[in-house]
């Protein structure tokens, strides 16, 4: 025999999902929300977006190869899901030097600084997101509003978001119904026409890649679904409560990062747990700690913050919350 | 050891933050600006000096079992001492450190210094150890107190060196955490004394900064 | 309707290229070497010395203990060499090497064709007669049969389960062996079922070997108290644990045997097998092979004579193809790869897979990315990464609460991985540490 | 209301490690591991309410009525140090088993920052003897939610591959860092 | 005096005493006596806290040191001998000299030699190889070249050389601690003494192979001739399942039984040349010193290896 | 160490004895000594933002400090009137407001007597860094807006609000405790505080 | 959810008689290895000694062994020696202020309800002597490995 046997422990059959595969079905799950922030937030949307990637993945590439000094893992895709998702969660006027800081932070202090992919506790889009509204909270909050704002960048016409607005006005003591009228219709909530950060506004668009990825089995349904569900209820019960205080939970799901950090941002697997009744946990603390939040904190809007703090749960949850065990039931017996 | 010796050791080798990992609340809670940083280390200083002369020139007439009670109460004695004084001559730093100049007695460090060497070592020895846990622990302090400052609000001692403001998370806890734990890292390199990984360390991260500029250039 | 285990499992493409291949009996070899430990257990004990004439059938090492098994020359000739040849694994272990001259049978054997329905024999005897045989279990355990079916006091068995699953992808051997030999393999079910004082017994069969199930059917008509059960495909179905689950929704329990939950599985192989050595006499010298692969000429289901060269059969099968990457004996989920074909057959091989250059080697392992797919396909609700990493450090403790010694080692969570990690590999690895620190405490 | 605002300023808002940068060296010293961590809690909810009691007392008859509040942190110091000794005498000459069991389960805690600290806030911060004590047990609540999901992700990163020169500490900061930064989300709460 | 000041004093003073009463009463209860020799024998140890000396850390044993009543069964492999005897000046109690000794790789194998007859593709871990089967040479007990050892070793005394798939140890940084030993599931590695001027002979084989078998699979197996067997004078050599093995304590290094070694696989570290002699078999050791000097390159590789992230 | 002092009960409580007496006596003095100092350290600051906020006057405001009540129950507005020989040039007034950010924020706000502002100075605030600290005359020059506005044609509430207030970029919230406690001083002011 | 989680420590057999071990625990954590170990008023340096009253195996002075104690008899030490008296305390302290006493004579009285407490803890002593109990078992080679990582 010329050429050499391999000999390996079994299986030797192997899947056809790679890491590769998996975050580029993600990649091509965003490209719909990326069309129609485009579509609202124009010359903006592309040059944050733009920008986003380019530095998360160069950060990705020099921080591997100068510091770590590992293979270069660019090739991944994870490093354009990061910037992309960065770029998602800031309004489309941001410069482009505090994108750059925010990518710095993602990937060098979210993602590289615990060895990169699959090791970091904490999503790093959100570390660079969250960082920056910490950090530079005038920008970070000024939201262009769509269509008009269209073809201006750092000079974009700003206006608030629906959640802002409803904060301030509840605090001012009006009531939810007269807002209401400040705010765009829930159907054009859904498609995405009204203030926000560039990822988070198209409804639809988000809803589009959920599918796609639930139907490439890049996901399951259960963060999505348990932290959507959660929210329904829960401000569904504060809304039948009083309506006049607390808006329709319809309006919860639509506005804010509520459906882009359900979909994309909580799924992130490194950061969420490993067993299905520990991801469902996850999911509803995501969902009280958002509304939590939204209702009673100074931030009109709660899902980076909800995310992370729950990602910093999952030890615990992977901890105490263990699949259900073959054979485990009848234990002794 | 050589009284050199005792005095650097506090600096790198057994700095107590950097490398005990003591005396952490003052660090992360004053260093808000390198000034800051730098008084509470000062005070910090005095009062390690202070009590370690005098628990050394005392220890032979304390009883052993008694000597925790009364270096308690030394200390104690020095930090009010301190309190008392900055109160009248600079009460503005004194409201900025607020909470944490009583902290001084629990800090771990002059606790554990008062019982780890001065009990042990003649007076000289004990007040220079003093001098030098006490002015690294200073250093540390104006380090992390001027990284915050210089990331945080864009100036350096009070001096500003750009417009409008820094990056707010490092004025904030989140920063204090974040930048201490990259230093303690670089110490425990330092530490290890492995040089080629230090120099590794910061070559890469200048290289890092380098090609990022380039990149900048190239895209411009 | 179609049952199925609940959790975890995965579909690789299945792959049975020789599922149309009639079993063809393959010409005897010029020489046969035949280990003397083809089972889990004690290795048998040597009873021929070299240059001793035997006949096929004769019975050459005998059971050395209550895990064991006899070992029968499966040719007549003489034994020209008895020394530690390597197996599969590389390693030196005894084995006989029998130069064959003609096929003389020992006497006792019926060669008759006929299928001989009617038995008379106690419970007793008939495992008596079982463990004479050397009957091991021909699913891939390789465990002594006749232990199985001496079921422990106090507990009782209420349920035979008849393993024709082959849930591994390319096998076939089942699926033939149930299409041309049905008759005698319910028949050796009947046989089984006497031994265990059972009145039920189920044969399950997944859904991918319609033709089978419909046959035996048909057939299982004549035969009381046998059921024949189709069931979704799903990998590891096959494995005893999924199985009873899949059949009778009990679990087995952790660190339990079937017999707990009051039942007891057999392959379909091994019914056959019981039905030739109590009807026919005829001791387990010969068993039905697979070779297949994607780039083998012919794929084919074989009878071969335990101790034939692996070389033998793939030549048989068109000679190895050129592009060989691996060679597999057993499937390609659970088969242990060989480091050169120049070895045995054994009691347990139940197939030959030729696995092409280009799908033999795994990808580049990378770092866990947590994505939980292993956990998801865990049938026995393991975690697979955790269990690779705690033992990767070392920590068996931890590795032992976390319940290495589940693990049925079905590959799923290798097979899925993302990352290419060797969760498996780590895994067996844990198991053998915690094994062995179970062990010495019990020391 | 006002208790609601104090438990939930405390816990949340103000949480003694990660907003206050109180009682960090057992943070960082005592949360390789959750279950040490869950025991630590209720030690220092124990430690913390009994030592903010007695300094209260302590403030309000003998410190003010003599009018020598300059005192505070030479006599504060002397009390805790002292009483969390004599819990555990008491408790060993009790129960010698309790007190070995405990000792198994738990590092021994003497004074730390957050205990005399909690104290000399109680008092800063004018509150009366029950809301003092309420102010306490929500710091220590704070405490143990903060050193528990701390050691909870300390205890994975065991398993992760952290690159060798952020391994232990340094990664510990870090981790605290971004812990902080999620917690700035309950900013507002109360 | 003000009134302040005196009851500052009265304050202070009652708080103090009682505070002190409690402490000490706490002190005296809860102090278990430690020897202060336990801290300068804690002092004097490397503090690597390896487990070598067979002990949890490297406190432990410094207690153990101090409660035992002599130092026979107690030995820190890094510190040595002199080390020990830092100790027994402490305690004042004897120390018993141990010859230094110094982990030896005993095969020999590279790839130049020992021709891989497969490919393995299982995860980068020896046991798990062992586990699975022989190894990717013919040789069925030869090193497998996964670098568990390596991996193992807390001191970076060892690297795996790329040109010959072996492990290297570094003499110098190896402290004699074992743990590669107790890593490595073919048993290939054995701490031998170090010898005098670090001198030592070894058969880097443990091939139990019959001759032609062995000689087959690898180029410089031991095959069990008996002819070092003969040379030897002082009986310091055994050969058993065709495998010679030299006894160190009984070899006197006279080097008589290298050159007669027909496959080469008696190995002579740190001699001087001989110069009639046709090379050998590169010396592993000694290699490993002057490539330590001159290239550190490979010390980084044998970093990397140590590495579980660049192993991934 | 030959002379160590033994553990006995009679030593030990003796040398604790003593430290405490020998650090009692000597807190006690320097306490003595430096209460002076920082009494006057606190006045001098008072004084300080006293005249910041008002004319130049001749008087000594601290002596002539009155309390007033204001509208939230039980807490007072101290009024520190300003005269410039014999005549009232000026009242600093401290005020706070509950508004804030985070804790009570407390100004001294400088009213002439007609009630225009003439200056203010933050005396204490807990506002965020680079928020809402920026009302403080160290961070920004936003506060210069109120001065010599008349609050009778200078509505005190942030636009947002319909009022005439510019906020601090986001940090509404602040400015409009800032403006809550100036027209808390200013209210309080016109209705008892006029003397 | 694994109900059966032990709590771990090395230690050595220090004392036997004929049914009970005194085992001496090895440092808590990593203390004893630290480098900061004498600043440090965190965790405890001493060695700790408990006794063991259940085992089978032939212990001999001066072997490692492993002490286990089960987690949940570690959770209900802890309630019985910090939780229960902290609720006792708090709530004593709740009623008399909520009874509307005088914040000194309710604070004194809250502190002076752990007397009664400690009391009962000291009554019911033999009966907690039988809870908290521990088991041994010999230290095997692994294991030893185990607890050297520990301390690194
Ligand atoms: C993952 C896994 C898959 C298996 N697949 C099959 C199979 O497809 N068919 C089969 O007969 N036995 C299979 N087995 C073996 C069975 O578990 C069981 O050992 C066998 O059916 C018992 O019968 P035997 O003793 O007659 O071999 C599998 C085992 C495992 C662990
Ligand atoms: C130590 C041992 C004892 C066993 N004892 C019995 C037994 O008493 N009864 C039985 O039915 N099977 C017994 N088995 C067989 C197993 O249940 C199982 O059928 C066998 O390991 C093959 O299953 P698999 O192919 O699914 O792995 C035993 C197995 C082992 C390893
Ligand atoms: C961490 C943090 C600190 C803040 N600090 C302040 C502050 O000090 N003052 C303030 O007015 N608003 C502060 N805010 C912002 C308020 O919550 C609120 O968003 C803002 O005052 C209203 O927005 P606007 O001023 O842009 O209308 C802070 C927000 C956060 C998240
Ligand atoms: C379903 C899915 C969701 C992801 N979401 C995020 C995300 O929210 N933020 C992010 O930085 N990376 C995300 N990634 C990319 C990658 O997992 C992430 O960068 C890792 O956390 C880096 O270790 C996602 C990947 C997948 C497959
Ligand atoms: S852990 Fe074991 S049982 Fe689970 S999927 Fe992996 S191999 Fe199969
Ligand atoms: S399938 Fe692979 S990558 Fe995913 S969790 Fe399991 S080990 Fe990790
Ligand atoms: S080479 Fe082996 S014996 Fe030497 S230090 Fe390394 S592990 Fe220890
Ligand atoms: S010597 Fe042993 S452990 Fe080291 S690489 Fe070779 S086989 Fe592996
Ligand atoms: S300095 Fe605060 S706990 Fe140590």
């Amino acid at each position: 025999m010329s050429k050499l046997l391999t000999v390996a422990p079994s299986p030797h059959n192997y899947g056809k999902e790679t890491i590769k595969t998996l975050m580029y079905g993600v990649i091509i799950a965003l490209i719909p929300t990326l069309a129609v922030s485009i579509y609202f937030f124009g010359i903006g949307a592309l040059i944050v977006t733009a920008t986003a990637i380019v530095s998360a993945m160069l950060f990705e590439y020099l921080i591997t190869k100068f510091l770590l000094k590992k293979e270069p893992t660019l090739s991944d895709g994870s490093a354009i899901i990061t910037g992309m998702l960065l770029a998602f969660n800031v309004p489309s006027n941001l410069p482009v030097w505090i994108i750059i800081i925010g990518a710095l932070v993602a990937i060098g202090i979210g993602k590289m600084t615990f060895g990169g992919l699959g090791n970091n506790p904490f999503n790093p889009a959100l570390v660079g997101r969250v960082f920056l509204l910490v950090s530079f909270p005038v920008p970070m909050t000024s939201w262009p509003t769509p269509i008009t704002a269209r073809m201006q960048y750092l000079d974009a016409v700003t206006g608030a978001t629906p959640l802002g607005i409803l904060k301030e006005g509840v605090k001012n003591g009006e009531k939810v119904s007269a807002l209401m009228d400040q705010i765009p219709s829930h159907m054009q909530l859904f498609i995405g026409n009204m203030g926000g950060s560039l990822g988070e506004v198209a409804g639809a668009a988000l809803v589009l890649g959920l599918i796609y990825m639930l139907y490439k089995k890049v996901i399951t349904w259960h963060i999505p679904g348990s932290i959507l569900g959660t929210i329904v209820i829960f401000t569904g019960i504060l809304w039948l409560i009083n309506p006049d205080k607390y808006a329709d939970p319809l309006f919860h799901l639509l506005t804010g990062g509520v459906l882009l950090g359900a979909i994309f941002m909580a799924t992130d697997y490194v950061s969420s747990p490993m067993s299905v009744r520990g991801q469902l946990l996850f999911g509803v603390g995501i969902g009280v700690l958002t509304v939590v939040i939204r209702i009673a904190g100074a931030y009109p809007e709660g899902v980076s913050f909800a995310i992370l703090i729950m990602n910093a749960f999952v030890p615990l949850i992977n901890m105490y919350i263990k699949p259900k065990r073959f054979g485990e039931v009848i234990k002794n017996g | 050891m050589s009284k050199l010796k005792i005095f650097t050791k506090g600096f790198i080798k057994e700095n107590a933050v950097f490398a005990l990992f003591l005396g952490l609340c003052p660090t992360l809670g004053t260093t808000t600006s390198a000034i800051n940083g730098f008084a509470m280390g000062l005070a910090t200083t005095f009062v390690l000096v202070m009590s370690n002369i005098v628990v050394s020139m005392v220890k032979n007439f304390i009883p052993d079992k008694v000597r925790i009670p009364a270096f308690i109460v030394i200390i104690a004695t020095f930090v009010t001492i301190v309190e008392l004084t900055m109160q009248a001559f600079v009460p503005d730093l004194f409201e900025v450190l607020g909470l944490f100049i009583p902290l001084i007695v629990v800090n771990c460090i002059i606790l554990g210094r008062a019982e780890a060497f001065a009990s042990k070592n003649n007076v000289l020895d004990s007040s220079i150890d003093g001098l030098g846990m006490g002015l690294g622990f200073a250093m540390a302090l104006t380090i992390l107190g001027a990284i915050r400052e210089m990331l945080g609000s864009g100036a350096i001692f009070g001096f500003k060196f750009i417009t409008g403001d820094g990056m707010l998370a490092f004025v904030l806890a989140p920063g204090a955490f974040i930048v201490l734990g990259y230093l303690i890292a670089i110490t425990q390199l330092i530490n290890k004394g492995d040089k080629k990984t230090v120099l590794e360390v910061l070559s890469g991260v200048w290289k890092i900064a380098r090609s990022f500029l380039k990149f900048l250039n190239f895209s411009k | 309707m179609l049952k199925t285990f609940a959790k975890g499992g995965v579909h690789p493409p299945e792959n049975k290229l020789s599922a149309g291949q009639i079993i063809e009996q393959l010409s005897i070899p010029k020489t046969v070497t035949i280990p003397i430990s083809q089972h889990i257990g004690a290795p048998a004990t040597i009873i021929v010395n070299k240059n001793d004439q035997v006949k096929t059938g004769q019975v050459i090492a005998k059971s050395s203990g209550f895990v064991s098994a006899n070992i029968h020359s499966s040719v007549s000739g003489k034994v020209t060499k008895i020394d530690a040849i390597p197996d599969s694994s590389g390693y030196r272990k005894q084995s006989i090497v029998i130069q064959v001259e003609g096929d003389e049978w020992d006497e006792k054997i019926d060669k008759s064709t006929q299928v001989k329905r009617d038995f008379n024999l106690s419970s007793e005897e008939i495992i008596q007669k079982i463990g004479e045989a050397g009957i091991v279990g021909l699913g891939g355990a390789t465990f002594p049969s006749q232990v199985k079916l001496s079921v422990p006091k106090g507990m009782k068995a209420e349920l035979l389960i008849i393993n024709g699953v082959e849930c591994e992808p390319y096998l076939t051997s089942d699926h033939r062996l149930m299409l041309e030999k049905g008759e005698e393999m319910l028949v050796g079910t009947k046989i089984l079922m006497k031994a265990l004082q059972v009145e039920k017994a189920i044969v399950g069969i997944e859904n991918n070997k319609k033709d089978a199930i419909e046959h035996l059917t048909k057939l299982a008509k004549n035969f009381d108290g046998i059921a024949i059960q189709g069931l979704k495909v799903k990998y590891p179905q096959g494995g005893e644990k999924q199985l009873i689950k899949a059949l009778t929704k009990r679990e087995v329990p952790s660190g339990g045997l079937p017999i707990s939950v009051g039942t007891v599985v057999h392959n379909v192989g091994t019914a056959y097998a019981v039905y030739e050595a109590v009807q026919k006499n005829k001791p387990l010298f010969e068993r039905v092979v697979t070779v297949t692969g994607k780039s083998v000429s012919k794929p084919s289901n074989f009878i071969v004579r335990i101790g034939t060269s692996v070389n033998e059969l793939i030549e048989a099968a068109g000679g190895l193809p050129d592009d060989t990457g691996k060679i597999i004996s057993g499937g390609p989920m659970m088969g242990k790869a060989l480091s050169n074909a120049d070895v045995p057959v054994t009691k347990g091989t139940s197939g030959i897979l030729i696995i092409p250059e280009g799908e033999s080697r795994r990808g580049k392992i990378m770092d866990c990315i947590r994505c939980s797919k292993c956990v998801g396909v865990c049938p026995m609700g393991l975690e697979p990464f955790l269990l690779m990493s705690v033992t990767e450090r070392s920590m068996y403790d931890r590795t032992e609460k976390e319940r290495v010694m589940d693990c049925i080692e079905c590959g799923s969570c290798s097979y899925t991985c993302p990352s290419f990690r060797p969760l498996l590999d780590y895994i067996r690895l844990g198991k053998a540490e915690v094994g062995k620190i179970i062990r010495s405490r019990k020391a | 209301m006002d208790y609601v605002i104090i438990i939930i300023g405390a816990i949340f808002v103000n949480n003694v490690v990660l907003a206050k940068f109180l009682g960090i060296c057992p943070f960082i010293g005592v949360s390789k591991k959750v279950e040490t961590a869950i025991g630590m809690t209720g030690a220092v909810t124990f430690v913390m309410v009994i030592a903010t009691i007695v300094t209260y007392l302590i403030q309000k008859y003998v410190l003010v009525k003599f009018g020598i509040e300059y005192m505070q942190t030479i006599t504060f110091i002397l009390v805790i140090a002292s009483l969390v000794q004599l819990v555990e005498i008491i408790l060993k000459k009790v129960s010698p088993a309790l007190f070995q069991a405990l000792g198994i389960f738990l590092p021994l805690i003497t004074t730390n920052c957050a205990v005399l600290g909690v104290a000399i806030l109680a008092v800063g911060n004018k509150y009366d003897l029950l809301k003092s004590t309420v102010f306490a047990i929500a710091t220590a609540v704070g405490f143990g939610l903060a050193l528990i999901i701390f050691s909870g992700l300390r205890e994975q990163m065991d398993l992760a591959n952290i690159p060798k020169g952020m391994k232990g500490v340094p990664i510990a900061f870090v981790v605290a860092g971004i812990l902080a930064l999620a917690f700035m989300g309950f900013t507002g709460l109360a | 005096m003000s009134d302040i000041v005196i009851y500052t004093i009265i304050t202070v003073s009652a708080i103090g005493v009682v505070a002190a009463i409690i402490l000490y009463l706490a002190a005296q209860k809860f102090k278990v006596y430690e020897d202060p020799r336990i801290d300068k024998v804690e002092e004097a140890l490397p503090l690597a806290n390896c487990g070598g000396c067979g002990y949890p850390g490297c406190r432990n044993f410094a207690e153990e040191c101090v409660k035992a009543d002599n130092l026979d069964l107690l030995f820190c492999p890094v510190g040595g001998n002199e080390l020990m005897k830092t100790v027994a000046a402490i305690l004042e109690k004897d120390a018993v000299e141990k010859a230094p000794q110094v982990a030896v790789i005993r095969c020999s194998g590279s790839f130049e030699h020992r021709p891989k007859i497969n490919n393995y593709d299982g995860a980068s871990n020896c046991t798990i190889n062992a586990q699975l089967y022989s190894g990717d040479t013919g040789c069925e007990y030869g090193c497998l070249g996964l670098g568990e050892c390596v991996d193992a070793c807390t001191f970076d005394a060892m690297y795996m050389d790329e040109q010959t798939g072996l492990p290297v140890v570094i003499e110098d940084k190896c402290t004699s601690c074992g743990d590669c030993v107790r890593a490595c599931p073919k048993d290939i590695i054995e701490l031998r003494n170090k010898g005098k001027k670090d001198r030592r002979i070894f058969v880097s084989c443990i091939n139990a192979d019959k001759g032609g078998v062995a000689k087959k699979n690898c180029a410089v197996a031991c095959i069990g001739c008996t002819k070092c067997e003969k040379e030897c004078k002082y009986d310091a050599i055994v050969i058993e399942n065709f495998l010679a093995y030299i006894d160190f304590n009984k070899c006197v290094l006279c080097r008589k039984c290298a050159p007669v070694c027909p496959t080469n696989a008696i190995l002579e570290i740190n001699f001087p040349p001989k110069k009639e002699r046709v090379p050998k078999v590169e010396d592993k050791g000694v290699l490993a010193e002057k490539q330590a000097d001159e290239n550190t390159n490979l010390i980084e590789l044998a970093k990397k290896n140590n590495d579980p992230e660049a192993k991934g | 160490m030959a002379s160590k002092t033994e553990s006995t009960l009679r030593n030990m409580v003796l040398a604790l004895l003593i430290v405490a007496l020998v650090s009692a006596t000597s807190l006690g003095y320097i306490y003595e000594l430096t209460k002076g100092p920082i009494e006057q350290a606190k006045l001098a600051k008072k004084l300080a933002a006293i005249q910041q906020v008002v004319p130049e006057f001749t008087n000594n405001p601290n002596a002539d400090m009155y309390k007033v009540p204001s509208d939230v129950e039980g807490d007072t507005l101290e009024m520190y009137p300003a005269y410039n020989n014999d005549k009232l040039v000026g009242t600093a007034i401290k005020t706070f407001s509950d508004k804030g950010f985070s804790k009570r924020i407390y100004l001294m706000v400088g009213l002439l007597p007609d009630g225009s502002i003439k200056n203010i100075q933050v005396l204490e605030h807990a506002e965020t860094p680079g928020l809402g600290d920026k009302m403080s005359k160290t961070k920004s020059d936003w506060s210069e807006q109120f001065n010599g506005k008349n609050p009778t044609d200078f509505s005190l509430k942030v636009t947002k609000d319909g009022g005439k207030v510019n906020a601090i970029t986001a940090a509404t919230i602040s400015s409009r405790a800032y403006a809550d406690a100036v027209e808390r001083a200013y209210k309080t002011f016109m209705e008892h505080g006029k003397k | 959810m694994s109900n059966n989680k032990t709590i771990e420590h090395t230690g050595i057999v220090k004392k036997m008689d004929n049914n009970s071990i005194i085992v001496g625990i090895i440092k808590n954590s990593g203390c004893a290895s630290c480098q900061a170990k004498e600043s440090c008023n965190v965790s405890d340096v001493e060695e700790k000694e408990i006794e063991i009253r259940n085992f089978e195996n032939d212990f001999s002075i001066g072997e490692q062994v492993k002490v286990y104690f089960s987690e949940s008899l570690g959770f209900r030490a802890l309630f019985l020696g910090y939780v229960l008296p902290f609720l006792i305390v708090f709530i004593v302290l709740i009623v008399l202020t909520g009874a509307g006493a005088d914040e000194g004579l309710s604070g004194l009285l809250a502190l002076g309800s752990l007397a009664p407490y400690y009391l009962i803890i000291f009554i019911v002593k033999n009966k907690l002597k039988k809870t908290f109990s521990f088991s041994i078992k010999k230290l095997i080679h692994r294991d030893l490995f185990e607890s050297i990582e520990q301390y690194n």
